[in-house]
């Protein structure tokens, strides 16, 4: 094989810290190098150009670019091979940037680990063969996991474009975390107001089958043909006759069951429907609070429902779906702000959260839109709003910004105003991050207009004195302690990875970072892709997110899907594992180590082999490892193509 | 053997059912004994058995694979017969096992050992506790403890663990002892840099004649083993002790949590290299790390075809 | 040849694409300086690692090797890093009976989010093949050729 | 009870003077409670105010040479009614972990120091190893209600990770030895802030300020008593207490006890025995109440 090296400077990121001219140089005396070069900008146009004029002046049967990591440019130079004619996976790269150059400034150990690298990506592709992908067919239809915004929205836009959507929600709702807001910045609408219509859409939508309260029991297959197990889990409530009306929540008499939808501002009855707005709006008992269904006694509820539908022995149910693609919109959940004892960890009733807070402004919540204190119900005077609870604090492992909370908080602020003119707000932040359309703009309305006090500093204790709670924190800005008298606190509390995500993710295959948010496919050219083909990220599962920019996702991961399924058919990656029939012998030992169940024994003149379905290889080639003979081999990554990694570096 | 003849008759009355029945017969001289083929009835009085019944004879069983086969087999043979049960390269209906309460057999380095060149062998007499070997005229009288295999001395499984036919009195109901590692350990002792040169002077001597994977019951690829391909390209051809080396790695990790430690390829190398020492490495630590031991149990999966969740016995690197 | 005499040792590693090749990359994103000897074969998944890569390699001349890959019940491919530990761990504990100290080959778990990891693991994994120093060789075709140096070393 | 509970006691310079009714009531607690304390055999200073703040060496020198006594006594813990000297014993142990540190300290000794020793307070034994249940069992005349706030100040348990005990921002081991002992508590909302000790002297303002905030709130949360577990707190809020209120315009007689003076008295020790006559303000009044078996409680209400 003639063998083509290019060797990138990628600008000053290699050539700063690596000799590329002497890397090529010393490649054009590897076995098999016919031509060497070094390039400015390999990945441009004109770089890409002089790899194919080399491929055909030199006639090339193999190109070796010494760069950036493959999983940023290898597909790039794969589709430049093939332009100019090669099969794109007579190709390799040698990983100089982020394996070298970027790692590290000594010219001389990095000049000589590249050509290391390169000597590699030469012996490897020496062993290289032309691959050659199989079409198959695939199911044209989605599953959205998570019906907030996100997920509203990813489905909605797939369903409009004619595929059939199945959207999971694990609680009985749909609406997500943005049902429970009264308003929303920076235009101050009405949060059910704007969601509301959506949720409706999604509930009418022929495209759309919509399970509610139910969970991913089970995901198998490959992108095109996902088969996906779903948890509907027991309602005590045939929801295919529940209408909805609420007699049955009306007359239950278990009046202590949580009320989550209200982050648990007061209580709801042991059957309850979430909010009035709720879709489905299906009633749904609490069996932790349900004494028919703790003690056997009551039965009201089926007593008073006019369709007859509680059905107190229901078990939970599965149902077996067949889609193509998947959205993952899990979204977020509060960090557990208790660890902090400074705020008093849970033991002061007026300590609240922003959400709580929320749901005490909306109309619709627990007090009707009245700003009460919970320990009194009086009204408060001096509200304090903290920032950053559970955002930027290393001390209780969530380093990073949530990003939204000083939008939010300054929103509270101003709807404290609005709804009690005689108050006075103060907030207490770390720096005001209102980097959006508008919203910096918002915040300073807060301040200007709204008159609220925005003190630059942390809270060091909040401690009750009287009826009172009195906040102590540092203005930093000044330069000196605060103390505020507060009738009520608010908690910015941040976001989380929600519970659960990563159960979720080991479902999927697809990584997350340490804070459990899921990985997307690259932080800046694949935002809503994941490394696992066909499974796609929308809103705050990925990273904290407000509702423009999950929005925006869920619609971006829906144009994926439909890009996707413009095709056909798909072509199936042809880095799958092959057997040599004559030298199988038919043990087995394939078969049983292939997560996949991808391989198969067949029969072959009376003999029993071994068998890869391509289609379902997903290429992790445990199978030849595990194979004693060598006999089946994961192509793109041989036993022998390794072996010449490792020979190329270990020479005796 | 007192339990010869209730054996032989066992045979002749499986016989007919069968392709084949392997079992031990005399060789070339009264020191040896050399696997026998039973075909047809007459075949049947020729067989012998007893400490000169050294070969395992599952070695042959993948090889007629399809075919209805007898085999007598020791308690150590036995235990190679449930691996390849187990791994389903023989099928249990097809093989009928013949098992008998095994009381050693020789190793017969040791007796080269002892004796030197004698000259032809005339005869041999194997009682109870002694050798009686009578060569060129001349009687040569050995403790058959000091002629004993190695594994023999260490023996936990004397019956056949897996028999259909039993023949004799089962040597008794002991519980199997942990196998110990008296050799290993002292190898261990070595310091790092005399192992290394222990395994090339030793590696020096092998001819690459590959006598050690005939042999050996487990090393079912035959004809395709990765030591003589080129795809994959394991090893060169060249004779150079660096592969002959990597070949005995590639045996110990091929065979890890399957080798019986049954000793075939230590038995068969006509130059004498300690082979079996890096399988039972091998197989003390995955018994360190799995609790498992291979041949015994026919329904279990070898650990390195299997994982769990959580390892209990895997200690990772702290960073 | 490969290595900078003097300065570097000859360290293999074999890291997986979806996890640790890409933990690699963050490391280098986020300019995580480290040592230079590590010579990274990516392979698509830690079960994909036969254990005797490992011995080929130090067989051959590696005087370290270090393996990465998915977290446990990370695996892109569900389960190839749990066959992996087990192969690895096998190999882990064989490799002193053939006169390799355990401390020259490493296995370990690093996700694609996690640069300071790597960085932090190939920093202590080079310090540690060099507290090492090189690891014996095989020098030429007779055992001779090696005994001989190894003597005359001592 | 028979406990088999051996401890080796470090008393600490304040315990031969200001808080001589600390180490007294906790002496007396613990035998009454079959505790056994041996003294750790010619103590000096535990390197606290001012070593501590100066020259790191010498300070952690100083308890070195103390943890290097209990070792030779051949006990391992040991235990001490100061937060204080705690605080530095444990400083020393911690930093003497670190090999050049060790060195810098040994050679300021005699003989390098074994300074593995686990150090605790009297407080923490008593919640941890004899158990507040055990106490409850023990408690001969009950506190009769008595309002009383529990008053721990900032070093008692931190810097967490060092002290290693109660929670660090709402420690309850004192709440829960007075509950026990048939006190009224009150939560006090002041009870891990400073009291100004480290400004005794040079900034006594601040101790005005700090130390009068703390006897405002517990006044207004209706207590008719402070616990404390720490000389220098104590000191501040009763020895200084005249002071306070001549610098605060304010009216406190508020008495200010050891937790271990109340706990002896519960177990029937004497006023005596546990020093109640050191108090600078009185606590006469409650202690007459206590004894003619009044409810406190209803007489606060």
């Amino acid at each position: 094989m003639k063998i083509g090296v290019f060797v990138c400077h990628c600008g000053s990121n290699i050539e700063a810290t690596v000799d590329t001219a002497a890397v090529a140089a010393a490649a054009r005396e590897f076995p098999g190098v016919v031509f060497a070069t070094d390039t400015m900008y390999t990945c441009s146009e004109p770089g890409q150009d002089e790899i194919v004029e080399a491929i055909k002046e030199h006639n090339l049967g193999g190109v070796v670019v010494a760069s950036c990591t493959p999983r940023m440019h290898e597909q790039t130079f794969r589709r430049t091979v093939e332009r100019a004619g090669l099969n794109k996976y007579l190709f390799e790269m040698a990983n100089i940037r982020e394996h070298v150059s970027w790692i590290g400034k000594d010219r001389e150990a990095n000049t000589n680990k590249s050509v290391d690298l390169v000597r590699m990506a030469t012996e490897k592709l020496m062993r290289n063969r032309a691959l050659h992908p199989k079409k198959f067919t695939i199911n044209k239809r989605v599953l959205v996991i998570g019906g907030g915004v996100a997920g509203i929205q990813a489905a909605l836009d797939c369903a409009d474009g004619g595929l059939e959507v199945v959207l999971v929600e694990k609680t009985t709702t749909i609406g997500g975390k943005m049902a429970k807001l009264d308003k929303t910045f920076p235009t101050v609408d009405c949060s059910s107001c704007i969601l509301g219509p959506r949720m409706v859409d999604v509930a009418q939508h022929p495209n759309i089958t919509l399970y509610a309260y139910a969970e991913i029991e089970e995901i198998n297959g490959y992108v095109g043909n996902f088969e996906i197990k779903v948890k509907k889990k027991a309602t005590y409530v045939d929801w295919k006759n529940c209408t909805g009306c609420g007699i049955c929540m009306d007359k239950c008499p278990s009046k202590k069951a949580r009320d989550t939808f209200n982050e648990e501002i007061g209580f709801t009855k042991a059957i309850n429907i979430p909010f009035p707005q709720a879709i489905p709006k299906k009633a749904k008992i609490d069996p932790e609070f349900c004494t028919m269904l703790k003690k056997g006694k009551c039965g009201v509820c089926a007593k008073v429902c006019p369709s007859g539908c509680i059905d107190y022995e229901m078990k939970d149910e599965f149902v077996t779906e067949k889609v193509g693609a998947i959205v993952t919109a899990t979204g977020f959940d509060l960090f557990d702000w208790t660890v902090y004892g400074e705020y008093g960890g849970g033991r002061y009733p007026d300590v609240i959260t922003s959400l709580q807070y929320e749901r005490m402004l909306s109309a619709s919540g627990p007090t009707g839109g009245h700003i009460k204190r919970p320990s009194d119900g009086k009204e408060p005077k001096n509200v304090v709003f903290i920032q950053c609870v559970g955002s930027r604090d290393k001390s209780v492992g969530r380093p990073y910004c949530t990003g939204f909370c000083c939008m939010y908080t300054a929103k509270q602020a101003i709807l404290t105003k609005d709804h009690l003119p005689l108050s006075q707000s103060y907030v207490f932040y770390m720096d005001i991050r209102a980097t959006g359309k508008l919203y910096d703009e918002f915040t300073r309305r807060a301040m200007e207009e709204y008159d609220t006090n925005y003190i630059r500093g942390r809270v060091s204790m909040i401690y009750p004195k009287g009826d009172k709670l009195l906040v102590r924190g540092a203005d930093t800005l000044m330069g000196t302690q605060v103390e505020v008298d507060a009738d009520l606190v608010v908690l910015a509390v941040g976001a989380e990875a929600s519970a659960g995500a990563s159960g979720l993710a080991e479902k999927l295959r697809i990584s997350y970072d340490s804070y459990g948010f899921y990985m997307e496919g690259h932080p800046k050219l694949k935002p809503v892709e994941t490394n696992t083909a066909g499974v796609y990220l929308a809103g705050a599962c990925q990273g904290p997110k407000d509702i423009p920019s999950s929005v925006a996702q869920g619609s971006a991961a829906a144009s994926k899907v439909l890009g996707l399924f413009s095709k056909d058919q798909l072509e199936s990656d042809p880095q799958v594992s092959m057997v040599d029939i004559k030298r199988c012998i038919g043990c087995g030992k394939c078969i049983q180590t292939c997560p996949f169940g991808a391989i198969k024994e067949i029969d072959f003149r009376g003999m029993a082999k071994a068998d890869v379905i391509e289609t379902i290889c997903q290429g992790c080639g445990i199978c030849t490892s595990t194979c004693p003979q060598g006999a089946i081999q994961l192509q793109h990554a041989t036993d022998n193509q390794i072996l010449s990694e490792v020979n190329a570096l270990c020479q005796f | 053997m007192k339990f010869q003849k209730e054996l032989k008759d066992s045979i002749r009355k499986a016989l007919p059912e069968l392709d084949v029945v392997i079992g031990w017969c005399g060789s070339f001289d009264p020191l040896h004994a050399t696997p026998h083929f039973i075909r047809r009835e007459e075949d049947i009085e020729k067989l012998e058995i007893g400490p000169l019944s050294v070969h395992n004879l599952a070695t042959y069983l993948p090889g007629l694979r399809g075919k209805k086969v007898g085999i007598v087999v020791k308690g150590c043979d036995s235990r190679s017969v449930i691996e390849l049960l187990q791994e389903k390269l023989i099928a249990r209906d097809d093989i009928t096992i013949f098992g008998f309460p095994c009381t050693g057999v020789v190793d017969q380095a040791k007796i080269k050992k002892a004796l030197g060149y004698v000259g032809n062998v005339e005869s041999c007499d194997m009682s109870d506790k002694s050798v009686v070997i009578v060569a060129a005229g001349k009687a040569h009288s050995l403790e058959l403890s000091d002629v004993l295999a190695d594994k023999c001395h260490s023996c936990r499984y004397p019956d056949a663990i897996i028999s259909d036919i039993f023949v004799g009195d089962k040597s008794g109901e002991a519980v199997p002892a942990p196998a110990d590692y008296e050799a290993l350990a002292t190898f261990e002792n070595l310091s790092l840099p005399d192992r290394f040169g222990f395994w090339l002077k030793e590696l020096d001597r092998c001819i690459r004649c590959y006598a050690c994977r005939s042999a050996c019951p487990l090393c079912v690829c035959r004809d395709h083993c990765a030591a003589e391909s080129r795809e994959p390209h394991w090893l060169s051809q060249e004779n150079n002790v660096r592969d002959k080396l990597m070949f005995q790695v590639i045996h110990a990790y091929h065979l890890a949590g399957r080798c019986t430690e049954c000793g075939e390829c230590q038995r068969a190398c006509p130059v004498d290299i300690p082979v079996l020492m890096l399988k039972q490495k091998m197989n003390k630590e995955i018994r360190d790390i799995f609790k498992y031991e291979a041949g015994v149990d026919p329904e279990e999966t070898p650990p390195l075809l299997s994982f769990k969740m959580e390892e209990e016995n895997i200690t990772e690197k702290d960073w | 040849m490969p290595v900078l005499e003097g300065k570097e040792l000859r360290i293999v590693g074999f890291l997986c694409n979806w996890c640790s090749y890409g933990g690699a990359d963050t490391a280098g994103v986020g300019r995580f300086k480290q040592p230079t000897d590590l010579r990274i074969i990516k392979v698509p998944c830690s079960g994909r690692i036969d254990p005797l890569f490992v011995v080929k390699a130090l067989m051959n001349g590696a005087d370290g090797v270090l393996v990465s890959g998915c977290h446990p019940r990370d695996c892109h491919y569900a389960e190839g890093n749990f066959y992996a530990r087990r192969r690895l761990e096998i190999m882990h504990k064989f490799l002193p009976i053939l006169g390799y100290e355990p401390g020259r080959f490493e296995y370990t778990w690093v996700s694609a989010s996690e640069g300071q990891r790597w960085q932090q693991v190939v920093t202590s994994f080079t310090e540690q093949i060099h507290k090492l120093g090189p690891a014996p060789k095989i020098l030429g075709p007779e055992a001779s050729d090696t005994l001989g140096l190894m003597q005359a070393a001592l | 009870m028979n406990t088999s509970l051996n401890y080796a006691y470090y008393p600490g310079c304040s315990s031969t003077g200001t808080s001589i009714e600390y180490d007294m009531s906790s002496r007396a607690v613990c035998a009454a409670l079959d505790i056994k304390l041996t003294d750790v055999p010619d103590w000096n200073c535990c390197g606290s105010t001012p070593a501590h703040t100066v020259d790191h060496s010498l300070s952690s020198a100083l308890s070195a040479r103390n943890l290097d006594q209990v070792s030779s006594m051949g006990l391992d813990s040991c235990i001490t009614p100061c937060p204080s000297c705690l605080a530095n014993l444990k400083t020393a142990s911690h930093r003497m972990e670190d090999k050049a540190f060790r060195d810098k300290v040994n050679n300021l000794l005699e003989k390098p120091a074994n300074t593995n020793i686990s150090t605790k307070s009297v407080l923490q034994i008593l919640v941890e190893d004899y158990g507040i249940e055990n106490i409850r069992k023990r408690v001969v005349k009950p506190l009769n209600g008595l309002v009383v706030g529990a008053y721990y100040g900032c070093i008692l348990n931190r810097p967490p990770h060092l002290m290693q005990f109660d929670d660090r921002e709402h420690p309850m081991a004192m709440d829960n030895i007075m509950e026990a002992l048939g006190a009224t508590v009150v939560p006090f909302p002041l009870k891990v802030e400073c009291c100004g000790a480290s400004f005794g002297i040079p900034r006594k303002d601040v101790v005005m300020r700090l130390s009068g905030k703390l006897l405002d709130t517990a006044e207004a949360i209706g207590a008719q008593a402070l616990v404390t577990a720490c000389p220098l707190c104590q000191m501040n809020l009763d020895m200084r207490q005249n002071q306070i209120n001549h610098a605060n315009g304010s009216h406190h007689n508020m008495p200010i006890f050891y937790f271990t003076q109340l706990l002896g008295l519960a177990l029937g020790l004497t006023e005596k025995e546990l020093g109640m006559n050191k108090l600078c303000v009185s606590p006469r009044t409650l202690l007459d109440a206590m004894a003619n078996g009044e409810n406190l409680k209803e007489k606060a209400a």
